[in-house]
């Protein structure tokens, strides 16, 4: 009885629900604190590329994932975009945060990478991202000239700079399509 | 034979990681800093305990033919569980084992154990045979974890030991320098183990 | 007429003059013209490194050896060159005690780990520079230049990064930025041709090696002249590759070892994420030797008709 | 002239300064010669004398047993005074005919003229070859009249003279060659008429340019003979590399000079065949080169066979300094011996007598890989491979890497800069292989 098949499938039925029940229950325990620290997590990155806000709304039209930074007083105080490409081993993904008032950049955020730890994983140093804070989004970001380079590490360096320049003309495209301010 | 031994086997004669060189993947991966070896040790050791605890329980009902697939639902849904926990609760832990918490799956030593032990002992020794085990690895990805970090980082349990001028032998966070380091240390251990002949048989 | 106790050996009963050590000593000879001409490019400090560089292998070979509890054979040079070539490819900027750590990396994990002289699958002094660079990048890839001793670039990063090339001759006679041996390719061309003339090694894999990467540059697009002459090439090629130990053992074997060793250099300078590929290169053919080895062997004689 | 030769092939120092312009000598009588009943490879003789007998030079005194042997005769007059094993070359003990010279030198009644070449037909030829004794000279011994009789299928078309001499220190084929041309080229002659082929080939080694106008000058005229200069490397006489060179033809694996039309024979061996048929002297004395830098005065001598080393050696003023090695033959292929009261027999090119200083004895170290033996081997084998396969008992992959077509030169061992024994290891997995092949036969 115990190596007929109706028995082998009754077994494995009955352990997979087990399972499927025990992570069911899990899963709605953990839920709402995974949900909730995503969630801050993208409100820490979004208010801290965009000084001076203190909220943030969701461009929901935009084909890429965009935000206004919004201060108490309710007026925009900029936009905030995720971009990611390539760097030197792998993907960056950065948080960046434009004044589209006075055409300038309030601020950048690696939020991942695969760069060489000691190396091109100095990208996240604060000397580095905060260097971006202020410069005109005409700039050329060439690194070593308009942008510090990171010693020994000139293409994780580039890889941001490029990343940054190809995208700001982009967003500011979409900003305008999506209607400004309003 | 006793049932202490089947706790303490684990810590260094059976060890996992220096005597049968087995869950490599996690070993390596996750090992460039200390608080990440203990990390990723101990949740493998909650997987392994309640894997084995679940096995040892219900042996008798699973046929021989599926126990493998039956072996692996279980142990996958302790690693879900872990997984979401770290998630709630420990999202910067989470983050840094990413992908290699899911990955606990394959890691052989909890099957092994699961298969060669729990599966044909009673719930008390496979708890101490999981705790032993788990332990054990603990440990030595702990071990592994410090060398890299104070080699890779200057720092250990992310607490600075040389100052700023401490120039990081970047190597040693890096996936060869846990092959570096994990090789030398099996050498070492080999070198110093008294009875050589007999250990060298396993795998 | 008596005579003593009669040797009774198997034949042949003469031995060719050329050992192991004087195959050492010949390669040693070789690199001194880059020696010398890295000593008074970079002075005391070039100096410096290739001694402690010396050093610290001959040191770590002889205690390995002793743990080892193996004959301490340190006389056969081969400590000397792993440590010589170590510190002709590692930065004059370069701190010595990482240096140091080089040469001990290079003679433990490359070289005793798997048995000493004659079995170690790569070549000791590039897995040294290998785990250098790998360890210590900020250190090891920043140059300075010999003439004014400001920091700068290597030709090929130069060339790379920012696009700018750099002339012939400073590179044939040697005052660019770069390692200690690899600042002029004439001198290394000499040595490596002292090597040929003196029967040491055979053209084999330098000429394929070489031969390989100018047809390439050309084929893509680059200036074959400038990809022969910047960088490690004529180092690796004439002084690495060639390591006996690690490198083929039939013609057939090391034509094809320097062909796939020249394509692996041109396909990291131009398309890799790191200006110079000859370390990589060879490290990698390294690891294919024992195939090629295994499949590229001499036709026998009086095979083809005995079927 | 086209230089011809192999592929492979090293370059030891040919150390023939010492002798190469010595001419010919005679040794002293013996007082006692020591005559193998094995001196060839294949059946030994029997013993066709009694202790007390009396007998001339030329006499038969050993009886051929089969087709692969040759009768040995004496090579003085005098009484035989013992039958008994004693030590040879060959480093064993065989059964040995003892005979005391009465230093008359008579000759035997059996000895005569056998008329002219052209009166003789090839199985005359080859018979009185056979009956003179006469194998390979250049070391190897083989009976020279079973070469001569190949299967008639194999259609062997030439006949190769090795006048090559590539063993360092050897000179006794280049003086022959210097002085008695004309009885090589007669015994070639011979040759070409036993086999009926019209292609004869005299190979001999650029080094010994001289020898090269010799017998070029006692070639003339004759038909199909051509003396051809081979470039000096060892083993250029080595009997596949010599077919090579001279006609570009290969032996197969595992298979005879017949199987590549070629039938190879020593000048020496020629030079004696030409003496049995004018003069019907078998092989009593052979050429010997005496040298080696722990002789002191190195020389070419004509030595009866069976005169010992010691008389020979003490012919040449003795040695000089402490000597380290005697050898009987040259230093590539040669065997060292145990001591000097030993016989010279049909196949003793040379007594080599060897200081320390040309020993340079070496433990032997690691292999780097150098692939200088690889390089060398005539036949392209893998010594290095064949080495650690033949020590680490591993003869399948011996036996795949052809270690049984290995012809034992010495190339890769004279070349390893480690000094390690290659072919000592290799010719020991040879025989082991071998051995598992007799077994799975039998």
């Amino acid at each position: 009885m115990k190596n007929s098949t109706a028995y082998l499938i009754i077994v494995m039925v009955v352990i997979s629900l087990a399972s499927g029940l025990v992570l069911a229950l899990t899963y709605n325990f953990t839920i709402p604190s995974i949900n909730e620290i995503a969630a801050r997590e993208q409100e820490q990155a979004i208010l801290a590329v965009i000084p001076g806000a203190t909220k943030y709304e969701t461009y929901e039209s935009a084909p890429f994932p965009m935000y206004k930074g919004i201060d108490d007083s309710g007026s925009i105080k900029g936009v905030a975009y995720v971009i990611e490409g390539g760097g030197f081993q792998g993907i960056i993904k950065i948080m960046v945060g434009i004044d589209m008032q006075n055409q300038a950049l309030t601020g950048i955020k690696i939020l991942s990478h695969s760069e060489t730890p000691g190396l091109g994983a100095r990208i996240t140093e604060d000397w580095f991202q905060s260097q971006f804070a202020g410069k005109s989004i005409n700039d050329a970001f060439v690194a070593r000239q308009d942008v510090e380079a990171i010693t020994g590490a000139t293409i994780s360096t580039k890889a941001v700079s490029r990343l940054l320049k190809e995208s700001i003309p982009n967003v500011v495209e979409q900003y305008k399509t999506l209607g400004g301010g309003k | 034979m006793g049932a202490t031994y089947e706790f303490y086997k684990g810590l260094w004669k059976e060890n996992p990681v220096f005597r049968m060189v087995m869950g490599m993947c996690p070993t390596l991966a996750v090992t460039n800093a200390a608080i990440n070896g203990v990390a990723m040790g101990l949740a493998t050791a909650f997987v392994l305990v309640c894997s084995n605890i679940v096995v040892a329980l219900i042996k008798t009902l699973i046929p021989s033919k599926v126990r493998i697939p039956a072996y692996v639902i279980i142990i996958a849904t302790f690693v879900t569980i872990a997984d979401l926990i770290l998630a709630a609760y420990f999202p910067d832990i989470q983050k840094v084992l990413g992908l290699f918490i899911p990955l606990i799956v394959v890691n052989c030593v909890i099957l092994a154990r699961a298969e060669a032990f729990a599966s044909k002992s009673n719930v008390r020794l496979s708890i101490l045979d999981a705790l032993g085990m788990g332990i054990g690895f603990t440990w030595a990805l702990t071990l592994l974890g410090i060398i890299r970090e104070i080699l890779g980082m200057g720092s250990i349990f992310g607490i600075s030991l040389f100052g700023e001028g401490y120039i990081s032998w970047i190597i040693f966070i890096l996936p060869p320098g846990a092959f570096l380091t994990l090789g030398l240390l099996i050498a070492f251990f080999n070198a110093f183990s008294k009875n050589k002949a007999e250990d060298s048989c396993c795998h | 007429m008596e005579h003593g106790n009669l040797v009774v050996s198997s034949s042949p009963h003469i031995r060719s003059k050329e050992s192991v050590n004087s195959i050492m000593y010949n390669v040693i000879i070789a690199l001194l013209p880059a020696t010398v001409a890295a000593i008074y490019f970079f002075r005391l400090r070039a100096f410096l490194l290739i001694a402690v560089s010396i050093i610290a292998a001959i040191a770590a070979e002889a205690i390995i050896l002793k743990i080892r509890k193996k004959p301490i054979a340190i006389n056969d040079g081969s400590a000397i060159i792993t440590g010589l070539l170590l510190a002709l490819t590692i930065s004059p900027a370069m701190p010595l005690w990482m240096a140091v750590v080089g040469s001990v990396v290079s003679i433990g994990i490359g070289k005793q780990v798997y048995g000493g002289l004659g079995s170690n699958p790569f070549n000791p002094a590039l897995v040294g520079r290998a785990f250098l660079i790998i360890t210590f990048p900020v250190q090891m890839t920043t140059w300075i230049n010999p003439i004014d001793g400001l920091a700068t670039a290597t030709p090929l990063g130069l060339q790379k990064m920012e696009g700018i090339g750099t002339g012939y001759l400073e590179l044939l006679l040697g005052n660019v930025g770069g390692s200690l041996g690899e600042t002029s390719a004439l001198l290394l061309l000499i040595g490596g041709l002292y090597l040929i003339y003196k029967g040491i090694i055979r053209w084999y894999i330098p000429v394929s090696y070489l031969g390989t990467v100018a047809a390439m540059s050309l084929i893509l697009g680059s200036d074959p002249i400038f990809q022969l002459l910047s960088g490690g090439l004529m180092l690796g090629a004439f002084f690495m590759a060639t390591d006996m130990v690690t490198s083929p053992v039939t013609k057939k074997g090391q034509l094809i070892f320097g062909i796939g060793a020249g394509l692996i250099t041109i396909i990291v300078r131009l398309y890799g994420g790191y200006p110079e590929g000859v370390l990589f290169s060879i490290l990698l053919m390294n690891i294919f030797t024992p195939i090629i080895d295994k499949y590229a062997m001499p036709k026998i004689y009086g095979e083809v008709k005995s079927k | 002239m086209k230089k011809l030769t192999f592929k492979g092939g090293t370059h030891p120092p040919h150390s023939k300064k010492a002798t190469e312009k010595l001419a010919l000598e005679k040794a002293n009588a013996p007082k006692i010669v020591v005559i193998p009943m094995q001196q060839h490879i294949g059946a030994p003789c029997d013993p066709i004398v009694a202790v007390g007998d009396e007998v001339k030079v030329g006499q038969k005194i050993g009886e051929a047993k089969g087709f692969v042997s040759v009768p040995v005769h004496s090579s003085v007059s005098g009484k035989v005074t013992a039958i008994e094993p004693r030590l040879y070359s060959g480093g064993t003990k065989v059964t040995c005919v003892v005979i005391e010279s009465d230093m008359q030198d008579t000759i035997h009644e059996s000895v005569t003229s056998k008329g002219s070449l052209e009166a003789l037909s090839a199985d005359d030829i080859k018979n009185i070859i056979k009956e003179a004794g006469i194998v390979g000279m250049g070391g190897a011994a083989f009976p020279t009249h079973v070469k001569l009789a190949p299967p008639p299928e194999k259609n062997v078309d030439t006949v190769i003279l090795n006048g090559a001499e590539c063993e360092p220190y050897l000179t006794a084929d280049h003086r022959l060659m210097l002085e008695n041309p004309e009885d090589v080229v007669y015994g070639l002659q011979a040759f070409m008429k036993a086999l009926n082929v019209s292609k004869g080939y005299i190979g001999i080694e650029d080094n010994k340019m001289d020898a090269i106008e010799a017998m070029e000058k006692a070639a003339q005229g004759k038909e199909g003979i051509e003396v051809v200069a081979l470039h000096a490397k060892y083993p250029q006489g080595a009997e596949k590399q010599l077919i090579y060179a001279c006609t570009k033809r290969e032996v197969p694996s595992g298979g005879l000079p017949a199987d590549a039309r070629v039938v190879v024979n020593n000048v020496g061996t020629a030079a004696a065949v030409a003496k049995a048929i004018k003069t019907g002297m078998p092989l009593v004395e052979r050429i010997v080169t005496i040298t080696g830098e722990g002789i002191s005065n190195p020389k070419n001598l004509f030595v009866k066979i069976g005169t010992s080393f010691r008389e020979v050696i003490e012919q040449c003023g003795g040695f000089k300094g402490n000597p380290q090695k005697i050898i009987a033959g040259g230093p590539m292929m040669g065997i060292a011996q145990f001591n000097i009261d030993i016989p010279v027999i049909k196949g003793t090119s040379g007594i080599l007598t060897l200081s320390e200083n040309e020993l340079q004895l070496s433990d032997p170290l690691a292999c780097i890989k150098c692939g200088r033996c690889i390089e060398v081997c005539p036949i392209g084998l893998l010594p290095t491979k064949l080495e650690s396969f033949s020590s680490r008992n591993m003869l399948m992959e011996a036996e795949n890497y052809h270690v049984l077509d290995c012809i034992e030169c010495g190339s890769c061992s004279f070349i390893c800069p480690a000094k390690r024994r290659l072919v000592e290891s290799i010719r020991l997995g040879k025989a082991q292989v071998m051995a598992e092949k007799r077994k799975a036969k039998a």
